[in-house]
C-alpha cells in the first residue's frame, strides 16, 4: 500500500477502458474519487455498482463510462437518474450498454468474485424477464446432490474497486464503520484497490470485529476528507438528502448537467474546493 | 379527523402487520407503514434494509435505503451479501414490501423497462432487491396506487414474480414464499383468490365504490360479493403518522455541514 | 427466543437421532451444553463440528453419538483425540461412522447451509482421496461459462445449532467478540438455536458491526456463566490450556475416561459444580 | 551457542520467509518459525490463522489455532468461512505452512489415515485446512522431522496436494499455487527440481552428512551434487527462539481462574 493523493491514484491505477467499481451502498460513496476521473478525461470505462447513485449520473453524464453493470438505477427517494437515463434511452453524451442484475445477483457476483470462483449459486426461483437479457451471465442449473433447481450467475472481478471509508492506519489498513453494502466484496474481487478516508491515523482503535481492509489488499490509500459528500460518512457528516433532491432539477437538462460539471467538477482543483463552492464546510 | 388517501394507505399497510413478524422494508409509503405499525399496534415488529441494518427503529424516515439514521438505530449492521444470503434467501424475512411501475392481476411486477428492452420508451430504475424479495419473503404486501397504465392486463417486462400465472402455479413450482398476499390501493385492498390466485377487491377504503376501483384498473377487475369497508385511520394512527412525516420532512431539509481538518 | 435453563432447553430441543452441531472454533466452545447433553442420556445424535476437540471426545466416549461430520479431529498442539479414535477404530462405545471434509469444504457446507443452498462450490484443485470417501457430498463440476472445474459440496443443515457468547439481551439477541469461527453460518444453517451465555444484559452495548445472532434466529438462550471453560470466553477468563494437555492421560484408557465422566459429568449436577470440582473457580 | 535440532529446524525455517510476505500460518514449528521471523530479519512479516486472525503479533506461541493471544494482538478478526473463501482461495496468501505425519517425494502428504480408510490402523486427526493451504497458498513451505515412517515411497492417504506425480503436473491442471517450495528437516533443506519437481536435498545442516540423509529417507533420496551448508542460528536468533519458547511454555502453565457472578 502507498499513502498518496488521490489525482495520484486515479493517474496510477485507472486507465481508459478499464472495468470500474465505486462502490459503497448509499453510505461511503466515493463522490471524490469520481469527480477526479471526470477530471483526467478518463474514457471508455465499464462502470460496476449495485446502485448507480447521483455518482455515476455525473460520470455518465460527463462521458467516462460506455458500459454500466448494476442493479437498481434511480436516485433513491426522489426518482430517475437523468443523465443514465438520457445515456441508455438517447445515447448521449455515449451510448451506453447495460449489463443488468438483481441485487441479490450482484451481491452474489461480488461474492464468487472475492472468492476467485468463476461462479456464484443462488436459489432458482426467479421467472422474471431479465434472464432473457444476461446472456453469458446467469443461467439455470441443477443441484448435482438434490436436482434443485439453481441459478448460476457470473463472478464480477473489477479491475479496480474505488471506497470511501473512515479511516486509514499508516499500515494502510482501512476502517469501515456503519453500512458497509458489498464493499468488502467488491474489494476482494478487484484487481487494485483504492481508499479514500476521512483520515489517517497511527492506531484504527477498532474492535476485533471490526470491518477492516487489511493493507495488502489495498494498492493506494488518499486522505480525503469530506470525500463521500453528498453520500455520508457515519461519525463524520450526514447524507445531505437536500443536495439528493436538489439533483433531480440540476441533471434534468443536458445544458443544465453540463454546467455544473463544469462549475462543480472540472472547474474546481480538488474535492474541497468542490465542497466550499457548495457552500456546505462548515 | 379528516385524512388523505394516501394516509388512508399508509395506515391500512401498517394495519396489515402483525406484531412480531420480521419485515424486509423499502423507503417510501412501506418504510412510512412499518414505523407506523410499530409504534401503534406492533412495537415488536422487527425492520431489516437491504443495506444491511438489522432490528432498525428510524425516529425519521430514510429517503435512501441506507440513511444514518437506520444503521445509528439498528440492533446491528450486516454486510449487505449477507442480508441476501442469510436473511432473504435463508427465510428469515416474514413480509416483504414492494411496489412498482406495473403489476399485473396475479401481482407480477414491472419496474425495469416501458418498451423494448433494447431501445426502451422509459428507463425505470430496474429490479433492485425486488426480485429475491417476491421470491423469498413468505408473504409480500404490495402499495401501489390505481392507475390505466400501472395496473395492466400484461407486463411490458416481469421484474419479479408474484404468483406467475395464477391457479398455482407458484405452488407447483415450489417457490419458498407465499408471494403476493395483499395489494393496497388508494381505493382498497385486494386479496389473492384462493383457487385462481387473481387479486380481488375484498375491501373498500370510505367514500369508494367499487365500480371507481374497476373504472381506474386496467384489467377487468373482480370485486368479492360483499366488499367489507376499511376502517378510516384513527386519532392516534393519524397522530403518530403525522409526527413521522413531519419530524421526517424537517430531517430532510436539514443543512448539511462539514467539520474538515 | 425463550430465556431458561440449560438442562431445560436441551430437552425442549435436542432429541435422539438429531444431527446437531456444538460449533465455536476453539473459543466459545459449548461444554457446558455438551455436558448437559451427556447427562441427559441422549443417543444417536449426529454430532457435527469442523474441530471435534475436547467437547466431542468427551460426547462420543460416553456413547451419545453414532456418528460424526467433521474436519479435524486432534487436541489441538497435543496430540490425538484417544475416545474420537476408539470410536472409529474399535467401534467402543459405539461405531462411528465419519463424514469427513476438509476445514474449507465445512466451510462451505455451513455456508451454503445458511443461504438454504443445496450446494457451494469451490475451485477444483484438489487431488487427493478424499472426494472417494464422499459419495454423495462432494462432487466435480465444470463451470458453466467457463469450464473451469469446480467442486460442488453439499449444504450441511443442522437440526440444532448449540453455542457459547458472551452476551444476549432480554430480547434474545447474542453477542459474539473475538474469534467467531463457523458459528454465524452454523447458526444460520440450523433448524434450532440453542445460545449459552456468560451474562444477560439489558443493553448488549456493541458496535454496529459487530457479530450479533438476532433474536428471531435464536430458539432458547441459557445463562451459563463459564459456559466455555475449558474452551474460553474473550473477555472473560482465558482458554486452559493445562487442561487440554492434562486431557490426553485423562482420555487415554476407557477406564479412566469413564471413571473421570461420572466423577465429572454425570455425578455433578451441573457446569458451575464442574467448575467448582475442577478448583478453576475464583 | 550451541543448539538443537528443532531450533536449527526453526530458524531454518524462519529463514525461508521475506519481509513483507503474508503467512497462513499453523501451530507448533510454523508458529514460533514465523514469530522468530517477525522478530528479526522480517519485521513486516503478515501471519494469519486459520481461526481468523489477520495480521496476528502473538507474544507468546499458541497451543491452539485460536488461543486468545491471537485475536488479542491480531488488526481484526474474520469469520472462518471468510478466510477460506476470500483470503486462501482468494489468492492473497503468500506462504502457507503445513506439516503430516506422511510425506512423499513429491510433496503429497498424508494427514488422514494409516491402513485402509474404513478400518484403519491409525486414525490420524484429518485434513484440517490443509488441501486448501496446499492449493492456493502462492508457495508452501513443509517442516517434518525426517523418518522412514514419515518419508515414504507411497502414502497411505493423500490429504492434501504438492506437486502431484511431478514432472509439471500440478502447474499442467492450472493449480493456483505453486505448491512445496521448501521441505526443512532435521538434517536440511530439500527442494523442488525445477524438472521432475522431486524433492532434493539442497542443503544441510553442520554436523549431518548428506549420507545420514539418505539413509534416513523412506524414499531413495536425491541429494544435489554440492548441497551448501545452512549457516547455523545466530546468537540472536536463538536468544529471540529461547524468549519466546520460555514465555510459551509459562503461558502455558499457568493457572486459569474464572470470576464468575
Amino acid at each position: 500500500m502507498a499513502l498518496m493523493s488521490l489525482p495520484e491514484a486515479i493517474r496510477l491505477h485507472v486507465k481508459d477502458g478499464m472495468s470500474v467499481a465505486l462502490e459503497g451502498f448509499t453510505h461511503l460513496i466515493p463522490f471524490a474519487a469520481g469527480h477526479e476521473i471526470i477530471r483526467q478525461g478518463i474514457r471508455g470505462l465499464h462502470l460496476i455498482r449495485m446502485t448507480p447513485d447521483l455518482i455515476y449520473d455525473q460520470m455518465i453524464g460527463a462521458g467516462v463510462a460506455d458500459r454500466l453493470t448494476f442493479s437498481w438505477g434511480g436516485n433513491p427517494g426522489v426518482g430517475s437518474l437523468h443523465r443514465l437515463r438520457d445515456a441508455v434511452e438517447n445515447g448521449w453524451p455515449v451510448k451506453l450498454e447495460t449489463f443488468e442484475h438483481s441485487h441479490g445477483e450482484m451481491a452474489a457476483a461480488y461474492t464468487a468474485g472475492a472468492a476467485r470462483l468463476p461462479f456464484a449459486v443462488m436459489k432458482g426461483h426467479s421467472d422474471n424477464d431479465l434472464a432473457a437479457h444476461q446472456s453469458g451471465r446467469t443461467t439455470k442449473m441443477d443441484c448435482p446432490f438434490t436436482g434443485a433447481p439453481v441459478t448460476a450467475v457470473r463472478a464480477v472481478n473489477p479491475d479496480v474497486t474505488i471506497l470511501h471509508a473512515q479511516k486509514a492506519d499508516r499500515a494502510g489498513n482501512v476502517l469501515i464503520e456503519g453500512i458497509v453494502g458489498a464493499v468488502k466484496e467488491a474489494a476482494f474481487a478487484a484487481g487494485k484497490v483504492i481508499a479514500t478516508v476521512e483520515q489517517v491515523v497511527d492506531d484504527l482503535g477498532a474492535e476485533k470485529n471490526a470491518v477492516i481492509l487489511p493493507h495488502f489488499l489495498v494498492s493506494a490509500v488518499a486522505c480525503v476528507p469530506g470525500g463521500a459528500y453528498p453520500s455520508y460518512a457515519m461519525g463524520h457528516y450526514d447524507r445531505d438528502n437536500s443536495f439528493y433532491i436538489a439533483w433531480d432539477d440540476i441533471a434534468r437538462d443536458r445544458d443544465g448537467f453540463t454546467g455544473w460539471i463544469a462549475d462543480h467538477v472540472t472547474g474546481v482543483a480538488d474535492h474541497r474546493t468542490f465542497l466550499e463552492k457548495l457552500g456546505v464546510v462548515a | 379527523m379528516s385524512y388523505t388517501l394516501d394516509e388512508m394507505m399508509t395506515v391500512a399497510a401498517a394495519r396489515q402487520l402483525k406484531d412480531g413478524a420480521v419485515c424486509f422494508v423499502g423507503i417510501g409509503l412501506p418504510s412510512a407503514a412499518c414505523v407506523l405499525a410499530s409504534r401503534t399496534h406492533a412495537p415488536n415488529l422487527v425492520l431489516i434494509y437491504e443495506s444491511g441494518t438489522v432490528e432498525t427503529a428510524p425516529e425519521v424516515l430514510p429517503l435512501s435505503i441506507g440513511d444514518g439514521e437506520l444503521a445509528a438505530t439498528a440492533t446491528s449492521v450486516v454486510p449487505l451479501p449477507e442480508i441476501f444470503s442469510h436473511y432473504l434467501q435463508g427465510g428469515r424475512i416474514d413480509v416483504g414490501f414492494l411496489g412498482a411501475a406495473q403489476i399485473d392481476r396475479f401481482g407480477n411486477l414491472n419496474s425495469t423497462v416501458i418498451g423494448p428492452y433494447d431501445a426502451p420508451k422509459t428507463r425505470l430504475p430496474g429490479a433492485g432487491g425486488a426480485p429475491e424479495i417476491a421470491t423469498h419473503a413468505k408473504e409480500i404486501l404490495i402499495v401501489m396506487r390505481m392507475t390505466k397504465r400501472g395496473f395492466v392486463d400484461s407486463l411490458a417486462f416481469r421484474t419479479s414474480s408474484g404468483h406467475l400465472a395464477g391457479n398455482g402455479e407458484r405452488k407447483a413450482k415450489a417457490y419458498p414464499g407465499h408471494g403476493p398476499q395483499a395489494l393496497v390501493t388508494d381505493f382498497g385492498i385486494l386479496r389473492p383468490d384462493p383457487e385462481s390466485d387473481e387479486l380481488v377487491l375484498t375491501e373498500l377504503f370510505e367514500g369508494v365504490s367499487a365500480a371507481d376501483a374497476v373504472a381506474a384498473c386496467g384489467w377487468p377487475l373482480r370485486v368479492v360479493d360483499s366488499p367489507t369497508r376499511v376502517v378510516p385511520p384513527s386519532d392516534t394512527e393519524l397522530e403518530t403518522l403525522r409526527a413521522l412525516n413531519a419530524r421526517t420532512k424537517a430531517a430532510h431539509a436539514a443543512k448539511v455541514t462539514l467539520s474538515l481538518n
